[in-house]
């Protein structure tokens, strides 16, 4: 029962290590607090649904992030540069108003009818693990969520280009002088975040329901998990996740009644003993 | 000697001009608006109030609060709750609700105001969605109304008003323009006191502050208790207006809206996130008879935030700067 | 052709010129002065190299590429560094990170973290620290090996000598005699004169934003030149 | 005044935005239908669509708007439960009526009844005694029971339970999952663990849907003898959940296929105006409740709410939901309820299949004594 | 007046300093430190003033262990710091934040700090947005307002001309004798220190290397090899 319980809350956890990467991204690297991330995922997830229907599963996992990285080009140069000098709640209103729009887009052209895709045949069988028959789809995207952000942690820790996104995000101006081209990083850091939207939102097809409600459900979540994970840490925020997603099914088994309050006891209780998060600026900022 | 006579004649002359602004716009929109742009316009004055609550924290500490509609919402809960199982009289339950959430500021504030911008947001948003689910919450079902929320009606008068007084738009326009020119005027003459000076100073370096003698964190937990007290006005204001609490009032969107309502009108000074509110409740309204509330509203945010980089109000002070140069200069600049 | 040409060079921040009209060329090889009181532009006419200022006239040539209209990092490509005044460390970078950000352009020359180490061996025991958890004088040191770290052609240095200690003062005057023997410019703002004298061959005075004295280092000491530094 | 007017709320934002689109097109099918016979006492009726953001507030801004300034006389369309009481307080002194067409509450037509609220779809409890009805005859003893941690689901779990003991039957477990649940694998786990013959589903939304695709990877359903939904697997999220439901029941207050001329005239009108889609319950509701506001405007002649409201108690009328009755105790109509299976359809996607159709009389329960008009 | 016994402060691992102990008596007497990068003369002034607890060690004030007392505490008793990395309020003006402080402690002496800063003519500048010299000029005043009895400053002279740290040096003597009180300057330029001071204290390593009067310590050894160099 307990092996089933952290198996659960790691697929959930892998699902929202995945956003909460994409926004730690933006926000740890671009200074940018993305209210509207949770609109750019729900966009992956509709692109993921017409895509799959076309190529299948497999193509659209490579060619939703692709697109949404492009999406994340014209966010970069259509509204983050412009912006720059605004202050971050300005910026991050906006981004807010940005992803209301993107929202009304969506439901426009897709209406108002939840959807969902099916996991592709090798995927949706369940293996016997441990003597546990556990689904073939969670570990897969326990797999993927980790391993994305892993690597995504591991680039920017250990590489040299990783080095200098970590140096542009904390002060562009030095960076530019040590002849880091901060603009073509920051267009970099930009579409990666929204790629891993993307990544998370054809992920999320086969597991949970593609519907005009989905970015709100996500959006509050992953910023506590930003938070908790530390002003922008990756590594953070992926420690943050699978703790969330652990105090959440957790809660729903053992304190059922109060289960909606744990994840923001979690924050608060996280918060005020460490300010800054669990990662306190180990990885960046 | 000039300018000490000029200036001495120009604070009564402000201070007149002020009176005659508030006795107008107490009375006049009374006899010239319609019942439906009148109660339009109470929502925007209530919504400016939690946005200037919003505001002040923003511009004098440096703190947003995504937590103000957990107070305003909370309020009204308490407010109705004190009534229907304490069996209050209405005048004894505002004062209870009022002290009630004042006093659950200051605890909260006395913990969260010590630690950095994001995580004092999020500590805000988290105990704001805290509170909207216990609302929820099965146990305290029969007090609540849960998801439902509570129909509020009294009996009995505040100040010789009744349930119906403050519910028809014509009697509640003075009272919500008084309150929000009281609270206007106070927090102007806050900011400009020795306690705005010090928060703008701890806002900018904390550390210099310690270093100069000052107690860097009571000054905070004064503001943050300042400002829930005026989102508890608003909140009660509410209530009393609209009869019936719920929820949503207590959620998120309440008080992204006033941050946003912050934002568009300005949120330096009191008058543009007053502004704010009222651009906002009249929108919203002309947003929802076009079919399309959630679509324009978004294009308004990014549309207001990106042309008026210091609110509408600052726009406007800034574009009557420019033409009227000499006008109001800061002081020290030659 | 000149490491570095600057011609009438109007510069300031937002709306307001500091830098009207200042002219400076640096050879290769060569090791400037600027020297000047507070607020006379020096740290302007510096930043002005990497876009860090708002240019509104003049021109900036590096060899033969014209720049003060390119993007911030060309300077740096063209093989300028510059250890700031304030030093400008990236706080939650180590020690080596700091070091490595040097290393962006891919310069390849003398001066690698072993060479660094050498000349400042408190910052190999600190390589893994955050950079900001230096004392003064060890950020001091490591804004200029990271400047060192480049390779530069032309080494532009704001006040190194803050914060140090004499005995490094004097260990910074050999290094920099010693690369500008390997034919690198040096460019040198600094307060403190004994470094100037021994370091720099000429000195060229700031005033206000404009260049109002100049000439060889054994020269600094007049009293006319004394009277235009306080100016 | 050449046409009367009708306030349609629709909300825009949040997960009931979906639903909007279908709204809109009920209400202009049914608009279109009402003209084409003829009007409402030789005028046109006329929709005035509001939209708002789903909360109280807006919603009672949106109603004011629509009756101040619009003249409308009626107000319908999307609510949730908290907006419906926050309304009905208002319309007294906003002059107008609303006839409900979502929130199912059996409060708004019981302890918070209200003079100018008429209720048009069906309450928690009526779908309760639907249910029962059913549950009598298909001898599913011993039942699992997983609900929305919510007011709704926990109503509906206690009625559930008073329902199967009275059947005879017994209840094992009783879960709840905090509305916005996104992972059910732990809830899975507990409940196939150990299954009773039937789960009772009382979960809605995008929640039911991520229960659904989630218990398929797990063969959750296939454990049980009967799975029962509680606006579970409505119209609106049937394609989603696709293959995931086949087999479970569900009651609706209307399907496709339901009987009645009327309905299958509807059904036929909105494939064509609507490129062949098939109407929701939701619409279907929405419809009728147009066609009883005409039939009370023909009745009452006159547009003045104390007259419309005389008229719309004790109304019966054919309906698309087939003969009805406005009681006018509690203003909640009496009609019938569709007990339906999720079945492979003849184009290999699921439809439902109406397995028994429940006369209103026989599952409305009695006025609620607490209702005080 | 200042007295610190046994004064120990580690970073993690590192010692920065180790069981250091200074008496600092002689009022109107300028007190210099002085010691190679890393000496630990600015983590001495952190712990003294209330900056960072020493991890062993007291600090007493006229007598008294303030070890535990808070910041302000000391601050408003009399005891008053300048930063080695500059500390001021960047978006408000000069004035501003000087008649701030200056308010809050009771000082009526804002003039004549301002003259011996030469801060006239940048009353009305945004701090962040004048010369880094300047900005470091008014993170002196600030540490003087107040009328402060100890005076702790790290490096007041950085960013100056020689001249002008000399210039300051001199008034900095003047303040000190006139009012009587102690002060205890952190110094890289020593020809300013050693003109200046009238103890010189020398740290390295975390130790303390030697006390005296400019003229011993100038001659001492350890000294010149551990620090002065050239400048000997
Ligand atoms: N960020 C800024 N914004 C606005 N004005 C600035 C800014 N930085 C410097 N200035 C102004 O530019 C002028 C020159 O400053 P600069 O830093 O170049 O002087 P400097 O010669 O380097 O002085 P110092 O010896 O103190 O370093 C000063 O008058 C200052 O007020
Ligand atoms: N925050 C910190 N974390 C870790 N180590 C630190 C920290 N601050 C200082 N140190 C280390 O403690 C030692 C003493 O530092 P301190 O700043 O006191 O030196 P200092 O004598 O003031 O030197 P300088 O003349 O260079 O300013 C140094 O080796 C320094 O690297
Ligand atoms: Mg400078
Ligand atoms: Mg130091």
């Amino acid at each position: 029962m307990i092996a089933l319980l952290i198996a659960n809350s790691l697929a959930l956890a892998s699902l929202l290590i995945m956003l909460a990467s994409g926004l730690a991204l933006i926000y740890g690297l671009r200074d940018v607090i993305n209210f509207g991330h949770g609109a750019l995922y729900m966009l992956g997830a509709y692109l993921g649904y017409t895509v799959a229907k076309v190529t299948g599963f497999w193509l659209a996992l490579l060619i939703v992030p692709i697109l949404l990285a492009l999406v994340g080009i014209v966010l970069e140069f259509l509204v983050l540069r412009p912006l720059k000098s605004r202050s971050h709640i300005e910026v991050a209103l906006v981004t807010l108003g940005l992803g209301i729009i993107l929202g009304q887009i969506i439901i426009f052209i897709y209406g108002g009818e939840a959807r969902s895709i099916d996991a592709p045949a090798i995927l949706s069988g369940s293996v016997t693990v441990l003597g546990l028959s556990y689904p073939v789809y969670r570990v897969f995207l326990i797999l993927m969520g980790l391993g994305s952000c892993v690597s995504l942690a591991v680039w920017l820790r250990f590489t040299s280009s990783g080095l200098f996104v970590r140096a542009v995000s904390q002060d562009p101006g030095v960076a530019r002088m040590m002849g880091i081209n901060s603009d073509q990083l920051s267009l970099l850091v930009t579409s990666l975040s929204a790629a891993f939207a993307g990544i998370a939102g054809v992920l999320a097809g086969p597991y949970l329901s593609i519907d005009p409600g989905m970015d709100i459900v996500m959006i509050v979540d992953c910023l506590i998990i930003v938070v908790i994970g530390g002003t922008g840490s990756i590594a953070g925020a992926i420690i943050a996740a699978l703790l969330f997603g652990f105090v959440q099914v957790a809660g729903s088994v053992f304190l059922p009644n109060v289960a909606a309050l744990v994840p923001y006891v979690l924050l608060m209780i996280v918060l005020l003993i460490a300010p800054g998060g669990i990662g306190r600026g180990r990885v960046l900022n | 000697m000039l300018g000490h006579a000029s200036s001495s004649f120009r604070v009564p002359a402000a201070i007149v001009a002020g009176a005659i602004l508030f006795g107008l716009g107490g009375v006049l929109p009374g006899y010239l608006a319609s019942d439906f742009t009148l109660k339009l316009a109470n929502e925007g004055l209530l919504l400016g109030l939690l946005a200037l609550s919003v505001a002040f924290l923003m511009s004098e500490a440096g703190l947003v609060a995504l937590g103000a509609a957990s107070i305003y919402g909370g309020s009204g809960y308490l407010f109705a709750i004190a009534m229907s199982e304490w069996g209050m009289s209405p005048g004894a339950a505002i004062v209870f609700a009022f002290l009630a959430v004042v006093a659950y500021g200051a605890v909260l504030g006395a913990l969260i105001v010590r630690t950095n911008p994001l995580a004092f947001m999020m500590l805000t948003l988290a105990a704001g969605e805290m509170i909207r689910h216990v609302v929820m919450l099965e146990a305290v079902h029969d007090y609540t109304g849960g998801a439902d929320g509570l129909v509020v009606s009294f009996k009995g008068a505040i100040l010789g008003m009744q349930a119906a007084d403050f519910a028809n738009p014509q009697h509640f326009w003075p009272i919500g323009w008084t309150a929000v020119w009281l609270i206007g005027v106070t927090l102007w003459s806050v900011s400009r006191s020795r306690l705005g000076a010090t928060l703008r100073a701890v806002r900018q370096n904390e550390e210099r502050m310690r270093f100069s003698g000052f107690n860097t964190y009571v000054p905070r937990v004064v503001a943050y208790i300042l400002v829930n007290a005026v989102a508890a006005v608003s909140g009660l204001l509410h209530v009393l207006n609209a009869g019936f609490v719920s929820p949503e009032s207590l959620g998120l969107g309440v008080s992204t809206n006033a941050l946003v309502a912050a934002l568009m009108g300005g949120t330096a000074g009191s008058v543009g996130p007053l502004a704010g509110g009222l651009i906002f409740a009249f929108a919203q309204d002309e947003f929802g008879a076009r079919g399309a509330t959630q679509l324009l509203t978004g294009a308004a945010i990014v549309l207001f935030i990106v042309v008026f980089p210091r609110g509408v109000v600052g726009g406007l002070v800034a574009a009557v700067r420019r033409v009227l140069p000499g006008i109001d200069r800061p002081r020290g600049k030659t | 052709m000149s490491l570095l040409r600057i011609e009438a060079l109007f510069a300031g921040y937002g709306a307001s010129t500091v830098l009207h009209g200042a002219d400076l060329t640096i050879e290769a090889g060569e090791s400037v002065a600027v020297v000047g009181r507070n607020g006379a532009g020096k740290s302007t006419l510096l930043l002005s190299l990497f876009r860090e200022t708002n240019v509104t006239g003049g021109a900036i040539w590096v060899g033969d590429t014209r720049i003060e209209r390119m993007p911030g990092y060309t300077a740096a490509k063209l093989g300028i560094s510059i250890a700031p005044q304030g030093r400008r460390l990236l706080p939650n970078l180590t020690v080596r990170e700091n070091l490595l950000l040097g290393k962006a352009t891919g310069r390849a020359g003398p001066w690698d973290l072993r060479s660094i180490f050498k000349l400042f061996p408190v910052l190999e025991e600190r390589a893994g620290q955050m950079g900001t958890m230096l004392s003064g004088g060890q950020q001091q040191m490591l804004a200029i090996g990271r400047a060192l770290m480049a390779n530069p052609n032309l080494l532009l240095l704001d006040e190194p000598s803050e914060g140090l200690s004499p005995v490094l003062v004097d260990g910074l005057v050999d290094t920099l005699i010693d690369i500008r023997k390997a034919g690198t410019g040096v460019l040198v703002v600094e307060q403190h004169l004994s470094l100037v004298k021994r370091a720099a061959e000429r000195f060229v005075i700031l005033s206000k934003g404009e260049v109002v004295g100049a000439g060889p280092i054994e020269l600094i000491g007049a009293a006319e030149n004394q009277a235009l530094m306080a100016l | 005044q050449e046409s009367v007017k009708v306030g349609v709320l629709l909300i825009d934002s949040g997960p009931l935005a979906g639903l909007k689109e279908s709204q809109t097109n009920a209400v202009n099918l049914a608009i279109e239908h009402v003209n084409a016979a003829g009007g409402v006492m030789g005028k046109k009726l006329e929709a005035d669509f509001i939209t708002y953001p789903g909360t109280p507030d807006t919603a009672v801004d949106g109603a004011t708007r629509a009756i101040q300034k619009n003249g409308a006389v009626f107000i319908t369309g999307m609510d949730t439960s908290a907006v419906s009481p926050a309304l009905a307080a208002k319309l007294p002194a906003l002059k107008a009526l609303m006839l409900e067409v979502f929130a199912q509450a059996d409060g708004l037509t019981g302890k918070g009844c209200s003079t100018n609220l008429f209720r048009v779809n069906v309450s928690d409890s009526i779908i309760m005694g639907a249910v029962k009805d059913f549950l009598k005859t298909q001898g599913v003893k011993k039942w699992d029971i997983l609900a929305v941690d919510y007011a709704a689901g926990r109503d509906a779990a206690d009625k559930f339970k008073t329902l199967v003991a009275g059947l005879g039957g017994s209840v094992g477990k009783v879960l709840f999952a905090p509305s916005g649940t996104a992972d059910f694998g732990a809830k899975i786990s507990e409940l196939g663990n150990d299954p009773a013959e039937g789960l009772f589903v009382t979960i809605f939304g995008s929640d039911a849907i991520n229960l659904a695709k989630q218990q398929q990877q797990f063969g959750l359903f296939k454990k049980y003898k009967m799975v029962l939904g509680n606006s579970f697997v409505i119209p609106q999220v049937l394609p989603a959940m696709g293959e995931s439901v086949l087999g479970v029941y569900q009651p609706l207050g209307f399907v496709p296929g339901f009987p009645g001329a009327k309905a299958e005239a509807f059904v036929k009108a909105w494939k064509e105006k609507y490129n062949g889609q098939l109407p929701p319950y939701t619409a279907a509701d929405q419809y009728a409740a147009i066609e009883l506001m005409a039939a009370s405007l023909n009745k009452a002649k006159s547009t003045d709410v104390n007259a419309l409201r005389s008229a719309l108690e004790g109304l019966k009328a054919t309906t698309v939901l087939g003969d009805v009755e406005i009681r006018a105790g509690d203003h909640q109509t009496i009609r019938p309820m569709a007990i339906n299976q999720i079945v492979a359809g003849s184009d290999g996607k699921p439809t439902y299949e109406i397995k028994k159709i429940e006369a209103g009389s026989d599952i409305i329960p009695a006025v609620d004594p607490a209702c005080k008009m | 007046m200042l007295k610190i016994e046994g004064l120990s402060v580690n970073y993690g691992s590192l010692r920065a300093l180790a069981d250091v102990d200074l008496d600092v008596h002689d009022q109107g007497v300028l007190h210099g430190i002085i010691g190679p990068n890393g000496a630990g003369k600015s983590t001495l002034l952190d712990a003294a003033c209330g900056r960072r607890r020493p991890t062993a060690g007291l600090v007493r004030y006229r007598g008294e262990d303030i070890t535990k007392r808070s910041v302000a505490w000391r601050r408003r008793n009399g005891m008053s710091r300048s930063f080695q990395r500059t500390s001021i309020f960047p978006d408000l003006t000069v004035r501003e934040q000087l008649e701030l402080v200056a308010a809050h402690l009771g000082d009526d002496r804002l003039d004549d700090i301002i003259r011996l800063m030469d801060l006239g003519s940048y009353l009305d500048q945004q701090a962040g947005r004048i010369a880094y010299g300047v900005q470091r000029r008014v993170d002196v005043a600030l540490a003087l307002l107040g009328r402060p009895n100890i005076l702790l400053m790290d490096e007041p002279g950085a960013g100056l001309s020689a001249v002008e740290t000399l210039r300051l040096f001199e008034h900095l003597r003047e303040l000190v004798s006139e009012q009587k009180i102690v002060a205890v300057v952190v110094e890289h330029d020593v020809e300013a220190v050693f003109a200046c001071c009238g103890m010189v204290t020398v740290l390295d390593l975390g130790r303390h290397l030697a006390t005296g009067t400019p003229a011993e310590i100038r001659k001492d050894s350890r000294v010149i090899a551990a620090y002065l160099g050239s400048a000997a």
